[in-house]
């Protein structure tokens, strides 16, 4: 078994370990514990990344029962993507939350509420693990267990906020709860034509199959089951209250990162498991459809906050439009060899990496911002900048990562989606994506604007007391998120490279 | 043969204690009398039923099965009837019930109760 | 070995289960309604898995485990589902006394 | 004849999910729902199914209701009565939605369903060769301790996450005071009503053989069915049992319950790693020591889903409760 073989299991395995022991170890040992099983866990992602690099496909069989009847994990170009993108989220918001306990939640003590919650750690921990196996999995029933773990975990995390967040973290259960349902109906239907569970035997079972109306319908439970957990538009109400109900740690979490978990059990369905059914066409339009309309409508309602964590909460709305934007371009390169295909799935896994780091920045700022001075009401934040250039600084980097301007990780994904649909003769893509680029500029700026503003009100804003050494370290973090969004804009072909292996083409 | 007319014999008068039984539940005024119908008439239908079922199956082991079920169910139920038999009578009057909460225990006094507990308990 | 139309018969079963709790839960608004909504489709689906795991002639025991595996995966949600209604709850008897966080 | 009764059966769990589903009183609703997991055990057992039906009964139907009765007994609005649904405008709307659609899905389904030509499942033979090499004879313990190990691995941190998440919602974010780590969901310091003599009583009788019945379950496992998640939930029942006829169990909650259930998680990625150490893929035991590896596994998972399901009971059942 070799070392990436190895590395496979412990990414699913040890952070549930250290979920486990950090159950039974006080408050401050806990921050440390999860300081460095972070650190450990960056450290596995490294030999999946160098192998994938390498252009090989590392499988480990668990327990060393083949396909039908064992799991596989596979470490192929999208587990490795989303690896090293949790990756690096992760250990930032690890160390956001180790530096300042405040930004953990609330809980209460014996007569008070406490800021700060020892309950966070096991549980973040927990939804680490669980967002590694369902990146790594190669079984759909396993996806469905891991899927639930990281839905549950982030419900939980949603709950620690305090008396405010109990009711979205409630609504965050149902709608997250019912999707994983509506996915396992999918999955049985599966497996009851195909026989197997394994994702790449689905496909070829559902190959030699003749009558097309089973699989449709399965991936049709199995899109409206995962689309309520990505929160596609019309079921997007949960999202909302619940990231910015959050503790401004967890908020970046939600948005960042566990949103794409729902994400890659689609793309995993939709491109690995099914061939091209015929009516899967109409599906693709219906979710174009819906990405242009979240675009639209998250924009517009984004404008129109008047709090900031809303505003971002709303902008993560919008950005997950465009990826349902890019879905009827990924099957229609089908006839012609996959050349517009992968130009699409290329900017789409491109997009989401890109508002993965970008949108964990700006929430870890507003989340920031809300500790410092107590609220997240703009009118109230208005001057604020003054104390925190750094702070600032960070929040335009990782706005221009949203915005997609140049050097992004969202530009390269716009130029290769516009390529894509030029290629396809789909223009109306085009103009989504430049009316999406100028409303998202419209609400961001008004979301940064009043920082830098001169405040007219003396100086008496909490915002003025003394910004402690630790709030420094905080500032740093998402400094170090802003300068990722920019950095990672330069890795774009090396993206396109690392999708190359175990694609489905 | 006769054997499968007596288990058939025993399971109809088992339903019929049930039925009665359930008929007790909806017709009675008062928790008590509905208790005393519940758990005499049902139990009595569950014995007959298992009895039966034992007959049709015709061996002893699952017999003796059944036997420790029908004590396991006897115990069950009386102790419960019992349970909700002496808290109603007792507390039927002065204790409000649990669901209205009346008057929700103010913070204050939230705190002095939460304090009490806990000295006692690290001790 | 369970004949044929039976399990189509619960296959059909489950079906119902299945949308009449999703459907239920969407429309109600009570929370203890929508969490049991939750649960009836939870069991609606299962109740499909052990029909398609009675094809097979003693059946399938892979089938069997993950739905054990879904069970426990139920009584998970439908704990945590039941803790915080009965902490919101706690909070509107309260009229949302105590200092909000 | 088998038909016939399963008709009955299938249109009895239909029309006890409709109550369950439009009840108006919560009582109502937790009541059929209860028996909504009796009939639907015994569905289970029509598809000749035990152990899921075993699993059913235990925790589907057992500690499920008992968690929703809490709830239905301390809600806000009495039981008995209370309108749930605001009559507003168009008050036949919803009802009306819900129909058609309802309808029209199920029409749908029920076709496709129909019509598809069913494949067995392709696991069938190799589950039968490969088994001896698991080190126990019953098929399904195979599965969920050998075969997809990895699936009952994360399950089993499910179960302790949403432990985890329901101590953290309760007073001090689940730590007691200072930094020892004992558990801190302390109990109803308002009087309890005292308690009747018969649940001392039935207590002292039951417990031992619900004890007895876990255990045998638990070892049953390996060559019958049986298994780490029904004992679990029978232990669970024992511990609630004494909770209820309030036989200080605070010394156990205090120091026991969070090692017992941390210890499931902890020992099964333990004995996941040593394949790796030996060569072998993760959760890979040779057969030699499978039997010994599974044992000490399930004992402990067992542990664990007892404090879990404890826990879960303790954090409703507590009035003093976080408000």
């Amino acid at each position: 078994m070799t070392f990436t073989q190895f590395s496979l299991g412990a990414l699913a395995l040890l952070p549930l370990l250290a979920a486990a022991l950090t159950m039974l170890l006080p408050h401050p040992v806990r921050r440390a514990l999860g300081v460095l099983v972070a650190l450990l866990v960056a450290g596995f992602t490294a030999p999946v990344l160098g192998s994938v690099t390498s252009g090989e496909l590392t499988e480990l069989v668990l327990g060393g029962f083949d396909a039908p009847l064992g799991i596989h994990l596979r470490g192929d170009g999208l587990a490795a993507v989303f690896l090293g993108v949790t990756s690096l989220v992760g250990v930032v918001v690890t160390g956001y939350a180790a530096v300042l306990p405040k930004s953990t939640g609330a809980h209460l003590s014996a007569t008070s509420w406490v800021t700060s919650h020892p309950g966070f750690w096991p549980l973040w921990l927990g939804c680490w693990s669980g967002l590694n196996a369902v990146y790594l999995s190669g079984d759909l029933f396993n996806l469905y267990v891991s899927l639930e773990l990281v839905g549950l975990t982030a419900v939980a995390l949603v709950a620690v906020g305090g008396q405010s967040a109990w009711e979205p973290a409630l609504r965050y259960l149902f709608i997250a709860v019912l999707g994983s349902l509506m996915f396992l109906a999918g999955v049985g239907l599966l497996a009851a034509v195909t026989g197997t569970l394994d994702l790449h035997q689905t496909r070829s079972q559902l190959d030699e199959l003749e009558d097309p109306t089973l699989p449709l319908l399965a991936l049709t439970l199995i899109t409206v089951g995962l689309a309520m957990k990505v929160a596609l538009l019309p079921m997007h109400r949960w999202l909302v209250p619940a990231h910015s109900a959050a503790p401004s740690a967890v908020s970046p979490i939600l948005s960042g990162v566990v949103i794409k978990a729902a994400l890659v059990v689609l793309l995993r369905c939709w491109l690995w498991a099914l061939p091209a059914v015929p009516g899967m066409q109409w599906l693709a339009w219906l979710l174009g459809g819906l990405g242009v309309a979240a675009v639209l409508v998250g924009s517009v309602l984004a404008l129109r906050q008047d709090r900031l964590k809303p505003l971002v909460a709303y902008s993560t709305v919008a950005q997950i439009g465009y990826w349902f934007v890019a879905f009827p371009l990924l099957l229609h390169g089908e006839h012609d060899g996959a050349p517009l295909g992968s130009g699409a799935y290329n900017g789409l896994v491109a997009l989401a990496a890109g508002h993965a780091i970008a949108k964990a920045g700006l929430f870890t700022a507003a989340g920031f911002l809300k500790d410092r001075c107590g609220t997240d009401k703009m009118s109230a934040l208005r001057g604020a900048g003054a104390h925190h250039p750094v702070l600032i600084l960070a929040m335009g980097m990782c706005a221009v990562g949203l915005l997609g301007l140049p050097i992004s990780l969202g530009f390269t994904g716009k130029w290769q989606l516009a390529t894509a649909a030029v290629g396809a003769e789909q223009w109306w893509v085009l103009l989504v994506v430049a009316a999406g680029t100028l409303l998202s500029a419209a609400y961001l700026l008004r979301g940064i604007a009043p920082l830098l503003l001169q405040a007219e009100v003396p100086e008496n804003a909490p915002a003025a007391g003394p910004v402690r050494g630790r709030e420094r370290l905080g500032e740093i973090a998402v400094l170090i998120f802003g300068v990722a969004t920019i950095g990672t804009g330069l890795l774009g072909a090396w993206l396109g490279d690392l999708l190359e292996v175990g694609a489905w083409w | 043969m006769i054997l499968d007319i007596a288990a058939a014999a025993l399971m109809l008068g088992g339903a019929f204690f049930f039925s009665v039984g359930t008929l007790g539940l909806i017709r009675f005024p008062d928790v008590r009398s509905r208790l005393h119908g519940l758990t005499k008439a049902d139990n009595l239908g569950l014995g007959l039923i298992l009895g039966g079922a034992a007959l049709w199956l015709g061996d002893w082991s699952v017999a003796g099965l059944m036997l420790l079920c029908w004590l396991f169910a006897l115990a069950g139920s009386s102790a419960s009837a019992h349970v909700i038999a002496a808290l109603e009578t007792d507390h039927a009057e002065q204790r409000e019930p649990v669901h209205h909460a009346g008057e929700p225990p103010t913070p204050a006094d939230d705190a002095a109760t939460a304090q009490v507990p806990d000295p006692e308990q690290e001790s | 070995m369970v004949s044929v139309d039976t399990i189509s018969w619960y296959l059909l079963v489950s079906t119902v289960m299945i949308i009449f709790g999703t459907v239920r839960l969407l429309l109600v608004r009570d929370l203890l309604a929508r969490l049991i909504a939750l649960d009836v489709t939870g069991i609606g689906v299962l109740l499909a898995l052990v029909a398609l795991a009675a094809r097979s002639e003693s059946s399938d025991p892979v089938l069997q485990a993950l739905v054990i595996t879904g069970l426990v995966i139920a009584v998970a949600f439908t704990g945590l589902g039941a803790v915080l209604i009965r902490r919101i709850e706690g909070l509107r008897e309260d009229g949302g006394g105590g200092d909000r966080s | 004849m088998s038909t016939v009764l399963d008709l009955g059966l299938g249109v009895a769990v239909l029309i006890v999910t409709g109550l369950s589903l439009l009840a108006r009183s919560r009582l109502v609703m937790s009541m059929s729902f209860l028996v909504l997991g009796v009939l639907v055990a015994i569905v289970w057992l029509r598809l000749s199914s035990l152990d899921v039906a075993l699993a059913e009964a235990a925790i589907g139907t057992g500690l499920l209701s008992a968690l929703l009765v809490w709830l239905a007994v301390r809600s806000p609005l009495p039981p008995g009565a209370g309108r749930m649904e605001t009559s507003h405008r168009l008050r036949w709307l919803r009802p009306a939605v819900g129909l058609v659609a309802g309808t029209v899905l199920t029409v749908v389904t029920a076709a496709v369903w129909v019509r598809a030509d069913h494949r067995l499942p392709a696991w069938g033979e190799p589950a039968q060769a490969q088994l001896p090499d698991t080190g126990v004879e019953h098929p399904i313990t195979g599965v969920l301790l050998a075969f997809r190990a990895y699936d009952t691995l994360l399950e089993s941190g499910i179960l302790m996450l949403t432990a985890a998440a329901v101590l953290a919602l309760s007073r001090r974010g689940g730590l007691s005071a200072g930094s020892t780590h004992q558990l801190s969901i302390h109990q109803a310091s308002a009087a309890l009503p005292p308690v009747p003599a018969t649940l001392s009583w039935a207590a002292r009788m039951l417990t031992p053989a619900l004890v007895l019945l876990g255990l045998w379950l638990l070892f049953a496992g390996s060559t019958d069915s049986g298994g780490a998640f029904q004992s679990g939930a029978v232990l669970a029942a024992a511990l609630i049992l004494l909770h209820c006829a309030q036989v200080d169990l605070r010394v156990f909650q205090a120091r026991w319950l969070r090692p017992l259930l941390v210890g499931g998680v902890v020992v099964f990625v333990l004995a996941g790693l040593v394949g790796p150490l030996l060569g072998l893929p993760w959760l890979s035991w040779e057969p030699e020591w499978a039997f010994a590896a599974v044992l000490v596994v399930e004992v402990l998972l067992t542990a664990g889903i007892t404090a879990g399901l404890y826990a879960l009971f303790l954090a409703l059942e507590n009035p003093e409760g976080v408000r």
